[in-house]
């Protein structure tokens, strides 16, 4: 039992960390957002050139071979910069293919995923991320439970509160299921990409903390610091325990997936929940906290706020996966009755 | 007890409607806010024909002498009729009846006419960058020369600013006082001056509701200074103690709208009857009624015991919570086109995370229904 | 609009607490509570020796001849005392039948009860209050949401953790509708008894802020009164808010009983809500601010909590009154469309 | 990161269940809180025969030099086989560690054999009745009389004083000492003599599980204190930072095994498909998993790090929360018969009031996370 990154994980959380700072600081978000929610093409390629679109794609398409955990890691730190650019939905295609693809998708796909030469979007028909301009869609079909693959669609932009990322409404195109025959392959493919998602959504929720944190302390009110004063005290510690618990669910997910596949359902459906609430909530504190400040274009709290709205729709809402969990609860215990 | 209108309570009521009937306000002009903002202003010219701009004023400021009731009356109807609050409403509502307590015969005769038309909009310089919901604490200076006060400081979160002709602006004008409160002047400075900049301040929605107010060298007469040199904080509180109950009003028949909007459109999707759905919904609208009802109460208690009481922060909080509530569950049971830019739940959505910061942020509130209707003490 | 009591109220209101404090302290309810669910006796015939029980009972049948308003101010001061008494079912049960009726019916239950001779029962047959040699019971039964009058039933002892009350369960006896031949009258009657329960629910409610109040002022901790931490002063003032929401609901569903009928059902659906869910947090929120000693029986916060608790479960729960009253929203505004 | 057991963290737990087989805890007897504390004492003298009663214990002092994730396996299986908590758990959590920490090689050969095999028992006098979370505010007084101390003042919260021979006490034997927190000395005091008062505090539920201890010339031989004198602070310190990690997963499993219950039962009554319910039973299942997903990595933490942290307060903040939400939610599903007295249920729902107070009440557990976890400022 060792719930950790390993060392190796911390190095990627380090580098990417670092990076980002560097090269996607809040001007260059905001640049982006401002111009139409426009993509940092200077961080896209220096992405690429890492290999982190391919980061859990084998290496024989042309991927780092490394799981969803490192996976994980590397979108909470894009969530963390909230960095324009189509990696998230890249990536997480990428992965699923990989995982859950039919040789055929995979041989077809992975090699120009890994390399970022071509990216993807996922999501529903309603709203896909990253989708204007991607060669595929993995889309997550509400009844089934299962990822689709499609093609050749029809990607009509759709401007959407959150500019830091692109979103398109999808019509047409060829759909076939991920995987040999869709079942259990493609529902985990689905899984793969929430999973994804919340991971994201952790990273957004630290950098609310984070910001938050830092104000509180530096801004000062009846001459004190506010950050002293009980109820924000406790705001930040609410901010703390919700950020954890998407944490503790979304490396749960992400070590699933790869590690313990039958595990997966439920800790997908315990992360995607997480994150839908989760996230809203720590970065509508932030802004709260932040007071009169946060309400502003300028204080950059509000992109993460949005992101985590677009975040918590693209999850499908926290209360189906609720659902999920109560009805997996109910079957183990009628099982063990 | 009696929670109907009375006699002439429903008389005003009946007069109003028919007015709002005849004079319908129309809709107002997409996207720019500019002509938003010049829609309100015709608008409150309206009223102003019409008699019905400052239902609270006494009659011999063009007034109706509205008990608070009818002004309740008025802000719910208003809102019913799908009508904008009147553009100079900080002037109607605050600088108005603070000139009215502490004004000169010189300065009502001024002042009161041109706010009642909205020939001459006001905003509100109190807050300041670093002083917050904290008056004493206000950095802004004012310094005597010859028979005029030379300004200098920033203020924020001035709304209307832009549109201002006046603003009711405290300055400190002895930073030797004793104590903090002490040594502020509270002043009527024309906006219309080198010295004053105005910057708009860019909210999450897109809009520019608020501004920074920058002061280099502004220069306001003796004759404006109001309520007395050192008397500012006084007269600040006369401004901030004014009863802004009617408005709660107004923006809880908003919210009641939002609402019933958000039901019509959960209903048009069939989602009425799923049982969380139903669950949320209801739970909303016991809490609209709740604030209807407590805000009842509330002016029951003031035309009782005379004084506006710290209520107001209760149902402020309440109001601010359920609105939060309300468009976030918009953006649950409506999905992605909730949040497409642009779209009205969209902006509701954003719009309302400033509910719980501006005019007093929740924790402020709290603070204060603590200390002064629960009588906790103060720590230190 | 004059949403406050009356002068002539507010004299009732004030010599109901006199007289409870005098009468109902806490070491009279104690040895009730402590005894079994006896109820104190001397306390029943003071408050029928006022004609309390008859208080909202037309004067042809022995009653007060006032209203449901004047009820209301007596149960929440009868909630406030936490008193051992079968005053509410009593109270609130002839106040059903005088409203809404049939001759036959307030002929022969009226006077007795108005004169405290015989005693009523509210609930339902799983959970009735005062049922145990009760000589009617109003019951509601769940689906058609309309009252039954229920005469010559077997009532069993249910001890249940609020020992300040007798309870019971109920089978068997004469059933029928609450009016003539039921519908909206027999329903009217439901909402009444909840209306007057939810009345009882505010005296609770008030009575646990008041303590809780008068605690963190007195109890120290670090040197100051812990009334002085934020976290207490939120806490306290969120109490605040729900007791004056449900004494709001409580105070339209009584008058509207009275003066408004039309507007009954939804006024008394918003105060069951209110007041469900609100006397349950008020009361927790009290014995929480008393920290460990709170959570000990000499404290006396825990009578209030308890009682909170069986009242909610009168109510039937905050959730069917809140669908209700999402229904009767949908219903106006498809009205209004 | 591998969320599963290593190989000897396997060959632990199974050696453990297939001790547990062999060695049923049997069922509780009903009613009687001593005959259940009798069951209590008795099922640790069985694990201390098997070697069970101090796994984390080093193997000298008769325990097995259990890693903190074998502890956290320990108390998850006794959960699972449904036996109770060991009856010396302060001895085993508290005592015991501390002595070893700073007891001499004669303290440390008197105490710790009684202690494992709940031969006997002990109990913690920290808590005041005015000083409450603050140790730097104790009253209590030991004033020295030849080799020995006499000891006055009062305790509370002190859970199984009815039961114990020994008590850590913690009392001020220097009032004069220029900090609060200075001056106080540690003892291990006899609970068998007069002097010593156990008055028995009956909670919300009518049981007794916590007691008010009255000292009035207790008296305690040198021998017996702990770390020398003036050193109490310190000493206590190891007390209440001694890793109770443990004990959260014991807990955590009953919680489960509560829900599982309550999903059992609402499945009976056919309220599983109502959405509502699920929604709310979904979300208990989140939280339960997350407190375990959490404690599982505060336990890799401490292993990785060294010290436990402060990650302990966010465990049992949620903790608490949890169990009332969720003991609170059967009282709404089961209806009445939740309500009944000495039903399971409503004890549980009673219960549960009193985890946001014990072992730090949810108020104090916030301000530790703000202050150690965030680094938040602390007022004055």
């Amino acid at each position: 039992m060792h719930f950790d990154l390993t060392d190796d994980q911390k190095e990627i959380k380090r580098v990417a960390r670092e990076l980002l700072a560097a090269r996607s600081s809040w001007a260059r978000v905001r640049e982006a957002a401002e111009g139409g929610a426009r993509y940092d093409d200077a961080l896209w390629r220096e992405l690429c050139e890492l290999g982190w679109p391919g980061i859990a794609v084998g290496e024989e398409h042309g991927g780092q071979g490394l799981g969803a955990v490192e996976l994980a890691v590397l979108l909470e730190e894009l969530g963390y910069a909230c960095a324009a650019s189509p990696f998230l939905s890249t990536a997480a295609a990428a992965a699923a293919i990989e995982a859950c693809g039919s040789g055929a998708q995979r041989a077809r796909w992975l090699p120009a995923l890994a390399s970022g030469e071509t990216t993807a979007g996922i999501g529903t028909r309603a709203l896909c991320a990253d989708g204007v301009g991607a060669a595929v869609l993995v889309l997550l079909e509400r009844p089934s439970g299962e990822a689709m693959l499609v093609s050749g669609a029809e990607c009509a932009p759709l401007a959407t509160i959150d500019p830091t990322r692109r979103y398109a409404t999808v019509s047409g195109g060829d759909a076939e299921p991920l995987g040999d025959g869709g079942g259990a392959g493609a529902r985990a493919a689905a899984d793969r990409v929430r999973a994804a998602v919340a991971a994201e959504v952790v990273g957004v929720a630290q950098r609310a903390l984070e910001m938050t944190l830092a104000y509180v302390k530096e801004r000062r009110q009846f001459g004190v610091p506010v950050g002293a004063f009980q109820a924000v005290q406790n705001r930040c510690a609410q901010m703390l325990l919700d950020t954890e618990s998407a944490r503790s669910t979304a490396l749960f997910a992400a070590w699933a997936a790869d590690a313990a596949p039958e595990r997966l359902p439920e800790a997908a459906a315990l992360a995607a929940a997480a994150a839908a609430d989760g996230g809203r909530a720590v970065t509508a504190s932030a802004i709260q906290a932040h007071g009169g400040i946060g309400f502003t274009w300028e204080a950059d709290v509000h992109w993460l706020y949005k992101r985590a709205q677009l975040d918590a729709a693209l999850l499908g809402g926290a209360r189906q996966h609720r659902a999920r969990l109560a009805a997996l609860a109910a079957g183990r215990v009628a099982a063990s009755a | 007890m009696d929670l109907t209108f009375d006699a002439r309570e429903t008389a005003f009521r009946d007069e109003l409607r028919a007015w709002l009937a005849a004079n319908p306000p129309g809709t107002p002009p997409h996207g720019d806010e500019d002509a938003h903002y010049a829609w309100r202003r015709d608008w409150q010219r309206r009223l102003a024909e019409g008699g019905w701009a400052a239902v609270h004023w006494p009659a011999e400021h063009g007034g109706r002498g509205a008990t608070l009731t009818q002004s309740a009356i008025f802000y719910e109807e208003l809102a019913a009729a799908g009508a904008p609050l009147p553009a100079n409403v900080l002037g109607l509502l605050l600088a108005g009846p603070t000139i009215m307590t502490w004004g000169t015969q010189e300065q009502k005769e001024r002042h009161l006419v041109p706010i009642l038309t909205a020939e001459e909009i006001w905003c509100q310089g109190f807050s300041e960058p670093d002083a917050g919901s904290d008056l004493a604490a206000v950095k802004t200076r004012a310094v005597k020369d010859g028979d005029e006060w030379v300004i200098t400081g920033q203020k924020v979160w001035t709304s209307m600013a832009q549109y201002a002709k006046w603003c009711m602006l405290v300055a400190r004008t002895d930073p030797d006082a004793p104590k903090k409160h002490q040594g502020l002047t509270y002043f009527l400075m024309d906006m219309e001056q080198d010295g004053v900049e105005v910057v708009p301040l860019k909210q999450i929605t897109g809009e520019s509701e608020f501004n920074e107010l920058f002061l280099d060298g502004a220069r306001v007469p003796d004759a404006n200074v109001l309520g007395g040199v050192g008397n500012g904080w006084k007269v600040a509180l006369t401004t901030l103690m004014n009863e802004r109950s009617g408005l709660a009003f107004f923006l809880q028949v908003r919210m009641r709208q939002l609402l019933d909007q958000l039901v019509g459109e959960a209903s048009a999707r069939g989602l009425l009857d799923d049982p969380v759905v139903a669950d949320k919904l209801g739970e909303l609208h016991l809490r609209c009624e709740v604030l209807r009802l407590t805000a009842y109460r509330g002016l029951t208690a003031i035309e009782t015991y005379g004084q506006p009481g710290p209520e107001g922060s209760l149902t402020k909080w309440m109001w601010s919570d359920t609105n939060q509530a309300l468009t976030q569950l918009a953006a649950d049971l409506l999905g992605p086109e909730a949040l497409t830019d642009g779209a009205p739940w969209a902006f509701e959505l954003l719009r309302a995370r400033g509910n719980s910061i501006e005019g007093g942020t929740t924790e402020v509130l709290k603070n204060i229904v603590a200390e002064r209707v629960l009588g906790l003490p103060r720590l230190k």
